[in-house]
């Protein structure tokens, strides 16, 4: 057999699509005779294809658990992304993958996990939770912060607010930035929520993911709980076209981000210039 | 070893086109690059640097990989085939060299099976240089101006023969095919050779040494050098045009695009450059780079510090092009000395 | 992708005789974005529009495409039926397949073919259409009338009756215009300052009207609703509120010239009213012609007035005013003969124009109503009318025809009879053109009652013999050349636009013709529209006409300008020019090229790697915009865009068309 | 000289970028009319011909097109009172530019034709095909991917 | 020659030194003898790098898009083709005149290093003008040829070699010698259509688009690019003839009536293409059908694109 193009994608269909936000989409994909496109770890991306309009990677969010399909959250942003929210169940797109190098998940096991994550953050967060919580066994403590402007923004909701919250040894923090009409839970911006809760930072692992801001400040955050640079895990966005480590644009220092990550510990990224 | 009397090189390209696409240094409207061979072609061999390296034999600046249709809520993707056998005569060592250099990047997992498939079916031969240009430094990065490693197959011009010597089975099995139209080369054409390297490399040295080119450990002396003052200066006159990174055997950005036609297109894949500010320029209108500082300081500390940080070589093959090219001359040896990067 | 609802009308056999209609559908439904594809025989029908509004709803269409007739007839009618179906109406195209194909097209497989590559472009300019919002616009409940002639004096009254502020600005020192000029009127011959006069004294007493005379328009800026228009008002060295127009001042200037009123036939002083029955009834100085004013001597006047109202020291005035609507009412000249050297016009006295002639026989004019030869104050004996002079004529003169010469002939044929019966009139006519409401029984009468000679052919030369005038001429009819011994020669000319109409419309952002006379928006449909909105024609300022079209269309113009005036607010098109900030230079190119003026400069402020910097940038006045998109080819990056037209939409139609 | 096959059923590809007030209208007065005329003509709907870019005739000859015709309102006819002045030294500019380039100056035309002309319409569509049918296939500009 | 090398320096340092302006723009030397490029220069340190020697080429003006946003008054210096192409960043509005401070330089004529090497004239060490003639040094010592044999085609070519506008004269005028600008242009149009074609699809074809004729223009300063814009995408970014021929219509299009005619986009291309013919096409036919128009020299004139006249000519035959 002949190794395939790595820039070929096979085609694969939207099955099923949930309006989770004005602004983000959450699309079930299957190859064409109804299987998974392929096996892939929490944290790993997928390139989706919609010629002829292009080409974007997006993480995975569906957990490597899920057996049946993949599932993406998409924002509407730009060409590729503002294709994807007009099409309908039943869309065939291109796809190919899995790219990055995914959550470090042996270095995972038996500690506590604190999920941050904010807005479009959760989408690899979410792999890894449904992750865990399916191999509950192998994890400590989970605790989920995730926070959005309002309630409206916030998505996975069915997961957020029923299913993770009664999940065993499992505690989801919500918050929004602002007061807003019907909502109860916390107010505030994430890396405040997370300083308040005071997490500890003894065997546990803090895994992040949302806008640079919130992630810039959570940082700070954790570093002020006591937890060491190794211990926190986040994940990167820059713009990429191949996904494979070749098109030469997401390079930070002598580290692809499609290649070397998307995850990166603290510590790594401390080790790296700051282009991102 | 073997040789030709130069007087039969056209028989040779002849004959070599016959096999397979035959891509050589040849003369229109006052320019020498690599083009397809043809009856009558102007081929020049006594140029150095053509104005465009051959990169694009291997890595063409657009390159389409698969076709789709679209209909309704259907997609369709079909592979493309790659263009069939070539062969490249005449590449410099640099240019060879700068394709030994990318191949490391597109040939490392996962491999990029577009650009493998393309690399094999060619067959390149390189041709030594005797002598240097004014911007030649290939020596700097430890390459022989005079030999090519790399090459299928190594050719020196020895004034009235060149001389040929297949360096791996895809050169010897074209080189057997030629049987009867290259001669055996005698006994003095080793030494011959060794000679002509020996001269070349030498001269070159020379240059290199007035000009206080000497590369030395410039990767180590970047190391802490992303935030040094060296890029503030530097950048400023920079017009953020790709000539450099066009004109480079080693640089290998690209881009991916879609062309359609109806419900019908391609898509390829072409060349990008750093240097341009959208390059890196997201989707939601944040760019890591916003400036062209933080872009001429990728270009170079890619070049010279990423690079081989990953791949234990330089991708910088010292062929002067983006020196003698470059509308401001922003000039690589100026950045490596800046840098600290010389003896 | 988008869901768009592609309609296929057969037109009865207007379409469905040439195009596959079936077929036609067959390929929409393949096309891309297209979600669902009908016939219908005829689509714009009650039953058409309903199968649209439904499938919009059912089929959860957002875009419709209507292959159809010319988006020219319909694209309105099925704009107005998506939008009632609750879809933006700029989302609705329309592919023109029956004026641009079945009925110019025989061949079925060919016309089917192109109907196809039609829909596909409609369809690919549907699929980037955008949801476009009209914006609203205030209005100044008030209006201009430029010209004070028969048109706009009438289009002013009606205005002014209907209640609202109008401002009346004439160029001259007096209302009235042209018509003031003539003696009788056609067909009726009344007279037509006895008609005119009482319509000049009503405008000047209307508590609504502001008469604005001896002055003139110097620039219009702003759009319907809210037109910004600066008058100037040239100086009269009269000071109005304090002459009581007792007329001591024109009786003893000593300083004559020709008056422009009697058409040079007679002379008036430096200062002067143009004729007795002049609205204002107040002098106004000449000061080319005044002897203070060219050497500091004289000020007789001045020295007389009894109520000190002579003021040499008047300045132009500029006054400033904002208007809902403008009506134009300019008029037109009649044709220099300087390319009619045959005539002998100007060679010898005895040659004269129409207009002329009207002055000659009025009862006001410089003899007293008594129809005299110049050269001699002795009643003609006969008198030579040609027509057509420069009317109909391409190559000296105007390619059209003056429409009233062969009419005010008869008049005058008529009035010579009347006061002179021993007079003789001849006519040189090519044809005679009498369409109108008892215009031929008018000529009829000229000739039957009156006895005028009409002799259908060409004058080739009319020259000097003695004290009187050969005329040269051939009788087409009979084939023979003519010779007449005439006393007086008479010649129609031609009606043409006012000297200045070409600058007055560029000011005012209206088109004209190539002789300069404004075009209505629609010759059929809109005849006193304009395409600058809130600005309306009327009058000869549009082409020559006689006086009952000119009232009629002044009050139509004034119709149109009271329905924007009784408006509070106003919607503007959407199709305009917009600018994305983002990439607009501020270069600045478009701006001077946008023939309504509707862009102007603006100062962005914006943060760039921490740094605040300003640049300009360009911005277009949503309402001003009439969407013609010269700027958006002036602006190289591409950051002038038209709404409707986008450059994305131009190419995914071009891209389609090329399939 | 011998004609191949496909030339000889070579059925060109004719964009018209009409302006809505003239030649619009004036190809709608030739349909009222029934005046005939090749159904190798395809028009692109425009406000003006001042909005006619030359990016857009490039893309039509990059798309297929063999010809490409700008029909507008008379000089001083021009519903927006000056966008043909503009165009006339625009596309004059363009016309002489794409002969420099090599292109067949007959590919590009440029028309006045007014709503009243209808018969002026059929006619220039009539020739326009004609003359572009003897000049063949246009493939200097035309994208062959 | 000499002198204006030294009196660069004086002026620059005197009005850095009196805080006139934040920041001098000027040429240095690199380490061949051929690079002469822009240098920046704010305090007295870089002030006698400054230079003015025979390579001078490239225009500073350009700088001043990024350079003048955090500064009060910078200053440059202007040969006479740098002076056009400030002025169209003037009537482009890309620069504000008060913000800048011109030290005109009177330009006999800048040496085009590729014909000095074509003519085997390598490995020097500097190259002085010296009247009409260059000084060649090298290690064999000088040798002296005729400046106006390698000049660059664009000086052969200049009639403004004194800047139209400045603040303050560096030197004496010198005397504009140009030859025909436009004997290129009437070459190429001599030839078939089938010829040109060939002829431009060959140097197109070469093209690498690496916009360095456009990022080098005056002319061209837009904020983004009309090739650059991703919606919609006007240029596709695939090597195909028909892009390259749509990349160089429309900018020479764009440049149009505005190009002053410096020669720098051919100066700067990497690949020889001779970009100033397609230029001077539009010149020459804008100067024919509505009259003599010199872009950059009056900031103040509406250029010939965007302007009229009802009885203009068209290059259409009009009916
Ligand atoms: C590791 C990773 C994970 C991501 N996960 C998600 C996710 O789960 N959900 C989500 O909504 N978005 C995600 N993104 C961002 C997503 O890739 C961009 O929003 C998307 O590429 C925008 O494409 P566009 O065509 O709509 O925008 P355009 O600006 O029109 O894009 C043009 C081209 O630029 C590239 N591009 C632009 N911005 C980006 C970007 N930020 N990252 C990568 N390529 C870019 C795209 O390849 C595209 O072809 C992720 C990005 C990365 C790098
Ligand atoms: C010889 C002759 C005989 C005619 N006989 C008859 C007849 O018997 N019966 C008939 O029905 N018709 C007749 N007509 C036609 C008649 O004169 C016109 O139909 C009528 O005068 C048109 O009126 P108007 O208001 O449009 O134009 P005008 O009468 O020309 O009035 C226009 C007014 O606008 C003013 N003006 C012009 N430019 C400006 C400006 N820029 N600013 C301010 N003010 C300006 C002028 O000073 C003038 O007062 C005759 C015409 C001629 C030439
Ligand atoms: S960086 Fe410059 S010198 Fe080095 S290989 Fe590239 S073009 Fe040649
Ligand atoms: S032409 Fe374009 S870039 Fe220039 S000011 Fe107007 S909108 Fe802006
Ligand atoms: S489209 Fe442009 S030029 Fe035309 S009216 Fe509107 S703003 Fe003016
Ligand atoms: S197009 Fe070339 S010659 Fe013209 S101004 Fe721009 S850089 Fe100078
Ligand atoms: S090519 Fe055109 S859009 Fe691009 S910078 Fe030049 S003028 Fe502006
Ligand atoms: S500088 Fe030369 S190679 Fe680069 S884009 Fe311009 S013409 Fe092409």
């Amino acid at each position: 057999m002949t190794v395939l193009n790595p820039l070929l994608p096979q085609v694969a269909k939207i099955v099923k699509i949930k309006a989770e936000t004005p602004t983000i989409k959450t699309y079930r994909v299957v190859m064409p005779d109804g299987s998974k496109p392929f096996e892939h770890i929490p944290g790993q991306c997928a390139m989706i294809s919609v010629p002829p309009v292009g080409e974007a990677l997006f993480s995975i969010t569906s957990s490597p658990t899920q057996e049946e399909y993949m599932e993406f959250s998409i924002v509407k942003t730009g060409s590729v992304t503002n294709f994807l929210h007009e099409v309908e169940e039943g869309f065939e797109i291109g796809i190919r993958g899995p790219y990055g190098n995914g959550f470090p998940l042996e270095s995972f096991k038996g500690k506590d996990i604190l999920f941050i994550g904010g807005g479009i953050g959760l989408a690899p967060l979410r792999s890894l939770i449904n992750y865990c919580l399916d191999k509950r066994e192998e994890f400590g403590k989970i605790d989920i912060v995730y926070g959005a402007r309002t309630p409206d923004d916030m998505i996975q909701k069915d997961e957020i607010f029923k299913i993770w919250p009664e999940a065993p040894d499992t505690e989801v923090h919500l918050t929004v930035d602002t007061e807003w009409e019907g909502w109860e839970g916390r107010v505030g911006f994430v890396p405040q929520c997370v300083e308040e809760i005071c997490f500890s930072p003894e065997n546990r692992i803090a895994v992040t993911c949302g806008p640079p801001i919130m992630i810039k400040f959570v940082l700070q955050g954790l570093d002020r709980l006591g937890f060491t640079p190794e211990q926190i895990v986040t994940t990167l966005e820059l713009r990429m076209k191949c996904g494979v480590g070749k098109c030469g644009r997401c390079n930070i220092g002598d580290k692809y981000v499609c290649k070397d990550g998307p995850v990166f510990t603290y510590a790594q990224l401390l080790n790296m210039p700051p282009e991102y | 070893m073997k040789k030709i009397n130069k007087e039969k090189l056209p028989a040779l390209w002849e004959r070599l086109a016959d096999e397979a696409a035959l891509y050589l240094p040849v003369e229109e409207d006052g320019v020498v690059n690599f083009a397809p061979w043809k009856e009558g072609a102007a081929v020049n061999l006594d140029v150095i640097n053509t104005m465009v390296p051959p990169k694009h034999l291997v890595f063409p600046q657009s390159e389409n990989y698969l076709r789709f249709h679209v209909e309704g809520s259907k997609l369709e993707i079909e592979p493309l085939d790659v263009d069939g056998p070539y062969v490249v005569f005449g590449a410099r060592p640099c240019d060879v060299a700068g394709i030994a250099i990318i191949d490391k990047l597109f040939l490392d997992e996962p491999c990029d099976t577009l650009y493998k498939e393309r690399r094999d079916n060619g067959t390149i031969i390189s041709l030594g240089c005797n002598e240097p240009e004014e911007t030649c430094f290939c020596t700097s990065f430890d390459l022989e101006p005079g030999f090519s490693p790399d090459a299928d197959i190594s050719t020196w011009d020895l004034g009235e023969y060149l001389l040929w010597e297949p360096r791996n089975e895809k050169g010897q099995a074209l080189t057997a095919k030629l049987d009867d139209l290259l001669e055996a080369a005698d006994s003095g054409a080793a030494q011959a050779v060794e000679k002509l390297r020996q001269d070349a490399a030498s001269r070159e040295a020379a240059v290199v040494r007035e000009h206080g080119w000497e590369v030395q450990g410039v990767k180590e002396a970047l190391e802490d050098k992303f935030d040094s003052e060296i890029w503030d200066e530097i950048y400023r006159r920079c017009l953020g045009c790709g000539v450099c990174t066009y004109l480079c055997p080693t640089c290998h950005c690209f881009d991916v695009q879609d062309y359609s036609k109806g419900q019908e297109g391609l898509r390829f894949r072409c060349w990008d450059s750093c240097m341009f500010g959208d390059f890196t320029l997201m989707a939601h209108g944040e760019n890591p780079r916003p400036t062209q500082k933080e872009r001429v300081r990728q270009r170079f500390m890619h070049k010279l510090l990423y690079y081989p940080s990953n791949f234990e070589v330089y991708a910088c093959v010292g062929c002067g092009r983006c020196v003698r090219k470059c509308p401001v001359s922003i000039d690589i040896t100026q950045v490596i000395k800046a840098a600290g990067g010389v003896e | 992708m988008k869901r768009i609802g592609v309609f296929v009308c057969k037109c009865g056999t207007n379409i469905a005789g040439t195009v596959d209609i079936e077929a036609v559908v067959k390929a929409a439904e393949k096309m891309p974005g297209v979600a669902h594809a009908a016939e219908y025989t005829y689509m714009c029908s009650e039953i058409g529009q309903v199968m649209i509004q439904d499938a919009i709803e059912q089929e959860k269409l957002d875009r419709v495409v209507v292959a159809a007739c010319s988006p020219r007839l319909h694209e309105p009618t099925f704009r107005k039926a998506a939008e009632a179906a609750g879809l933006n109406p700029y989302l609705v195209q329309i592919a023109n397949i029956r004026e641009h194909c079945s009925w110019v097209h025989k061949n079925e497989e060919e016309a089917t073919k192109k109907a196809i590559a039609m829909t596909r472009t409609a369809v690919a300019k549907a699929g980037r259409s955008q949801e476009l919002m009209p914006s609203e616009i205030s209005v100044e409940h008030r209006a201009l009338v430029i010209g004070a002639g028969i048109a706009g004096i009438q289009a002013a009254l009606d205005i002014a009756d209907a209640g609202y502020q109008v401002d009346l600005v004439e160029k001259s020192s007096t209302i009235g215009g042209r018509m003031a000029q003539l003696d009788k009127t056609f067909p009726t011959l009344d007279c037509s300052a006895c008609i005119l006069t009482p319509k000049m004294v009503d405008a000047a007493s209307h508590p609504n009207i502001n008469l604005i005379t001896y002055s003139e328009v110097e620039n219009v800026d702003g759009y319907v609703g809210n037109f910004e228009v600066t008058i100037r008002k040239k100086a009269r060295y009269v000071d109005v509120e304090k002459c009581t127009g007792c007329g001591i001042c024109y009786e003893k200037c000593p300083s004559k010239v020709d008056n422009e009123f009697d058409e040079g036939l007679a002379k008036r002083k430096a200062i002067y009213v143009p004729f007795p029955q002049a609205v204002p009834n107040k002098p106004v100085i000449d000061r080319p012609n005044c002897r203070w004013f060219e050497k500091e001597k004289c000020g007789v006047c001045k020295k007389i007035c009894p109520t000190e109202a002579v003021d040499f020291e008047q300045e132009d005035e500029i006054v400033e005013q904002k208007y809902g609507a403008i009506v134009v009412a300019t008029g037109f000249d009649v044709l220099g003969l300087e390319e009619f050297g045959e005539f002998s016009y100007g060679k010898h006295p005895d040659v004269i124009t129409s207009l002329e002639f009207e002055r000659l026989i009025n009862a006001s004019g410089p003899s007293g109503g008594k129809l005299v030869r110049p050269s001699n104050q002795e009643v003609p004996k006969n008198v030579v009318f040609i027509q057509c002079v420069g009317s109909r004529d391409k190559s000296r003169g105007k390619e059209y025809c003056s429409k009233i010469c062969c009419m005010y002939t008869a008049k005058h044929a008529i009035l010579i009879k009347e006061k002179y019966p021993d007079t003789q009139a001849y006519v040189f006519y090519i044809d005679v053109r009498t369409g109108g409401k008892e215009f031929e029984e008018f000529h009829r009468r000229a000739v039957e009652n009156y006895d005028a000679t009409y002799l259908r052919g060409i004058v080739g030369k009319v020259f000097p013999e003695g004290d009187k005038l050969l005329v040269h001429g051939v009788d087409s009819l009979s084939g023979r050349t003519v010779e007449i011994e005439a006393d007086m020669v008479v010649l129609a000319t031609a009606m043409t636009a006012r000297k200045d109409a070409g600058a007055v419309s560029r000011m005012l952002g209206v088109s004209c013709d190539s002789h300069e006379f404004m075009t209505e928006a629609h010759a059929k449909l809109r005849p006193v529209e304009t395409h600058s909105a809130g600005i309306f024609l009327a009058g000869a300022c549009l082409g020559p006409k006689d006086i009952p079209e000119t009232v009629a269309q002044a009050s139509g113009a004034a119709v149109k300008a009271i329905g924007i005036l009784s408006k509070e607010t106003l919607l503007s098109d959407p199709c305009v020019s917009e600018v994305d900030e983002a990439t607009c230079t501020g270069c600045l190119n478009c701006i001077n090229l946008c023939p309504y003026k509707a862009i102007s400069e603006k100062t962005l402020e914006e943060k760039v790697h921490g740094k605040v910097v300003r640049r300009l940038v360009a911005e277009v006045n949503e309402v001003l915009c009439q969407g013609c998109g010269a700027c958006t080819v002036a602006c190289r990056p591409g950051a002038m865009n038209l709404r409707g037209f986008t450059n994305d939409q131009i190419l995914a139609e071009v891209d389609a068309v090329c399939l | 000289m011998s004609v191949s096959a496909e030339e000889q059923a070579f059925e060109p590809l004719i964009i018209v970028f009409g302006c809505n007030w003239c030649s619009y209208a004036g190809g709608d007065l030739a349909g009222t009319s029934r005046m005939s005329y090749p159904p190798n003509v395809r028009v692109i709907r425009v406000p003006c011909s001042s909005r006619v870019s030359p990016n857009f005739v490039l893309r039509a000859f990059q798309r297929g097109a063999d010809g490409v015709l700008v029909a507008g309102c008379h000089p001083g006819d021009c519903h927006y009172v000056t966008g043909n002045y503009y165009a006339r030294r625009r596309l004059s500019a363009l016309r002489r530019f794409l002969e420099f380039i090599g292109i067949e100056p007959e590919r590009f035309e440029v028309h006045w034709i007014s709503g009243s002309e209808g018969a002026k319409f059929a006619k220039v569509m009539g020739e326009v095909t004609e003359k572009i049918r003897a000049l063949g296939p246009n493939r200097k500009m035309r994208d062959v991917r | 020659m000499k002198q204006l090398n030294e009196v660069i320096k004086e002026v620059a340092a005197q009005s850095l030194s009196r805080g006139e302006v934040d920041l001098v723009i000027g040429w240095k030397k690199g380490d061949l003898w051929w690079q002469s490029y822009p240098a920046f220069v704010e305090g007295d340190e870089g002030v006698a790098d400054l230079i003015w020697d025979p390579f001078c080429v490239p225009n500073l003006s350009r700088y001043l898009l990024e350079e003048l946003d955090d500064k009060s008054k910078v200053a440059i210096f202007v040969k006479g083709c740098d002076a056009l192409g400030f002025n169209q960043l003037l009537q482009d509005k890309r620069v504000e005149r008060e913000k800048v401070y011109l030290y005109g330089i009177p330009c006999d004529g800048l040496v085009d290093p590729r014909k000095l090497e074509a003519a085997g004239h390598k490995w020097l060490s500097e190259v002085r003008r010296d009247g009409d003639e260059l000084v060649l040094v090298s290690k064999e010592g000088e040798q002296r040829v005729k400046a106006r044999d390698f000049m660059y085609d664009k000086c052969l070519t200049c009639r403004y070699p004194n800047p139209v506008t400045y603040d303050q004269m560096l030197g004496e005028a010198v005397e504009a010698q140009p030859q025909e600008r436009f004997a290129g242009v009437e070459e190429l149009e001599k030839i078939s259509d089938d010829e040109r074609f060939e002829y431009w699809a060959r140097q197109f074809s070469r093209c690498i688009r690496c916009f360095a004729c456009r990022n080098v223009c005056p002319a061209c300063s837009c904020r983004e690019c009309i090739f650059d814009i991703p919606e919609p995408r006007w240029l596709g970014k695939a090597k195909e003839l028909s892009e390259d021929q749509f990349y160089h219509i429309i900018r020479a299009y764009h440049v149009a009536g505005r190009c002053v005619d410096c020669g720098e986009c051919t100066r700067v291309c990497p690949v020889d293409l001779p970009l100033q013919e397609l230029n001077r096409k539009f010149i020459k036919d804008i100067n024919e059908l509505y009259g003599e128009y010199d872009a950059g020299v009056d900031p103040e004139t509406e250029a010939p694109l965007v302007t009229y006249n009802t009885n203009d000519p068209a290059a259409f035959t009009e009916s």
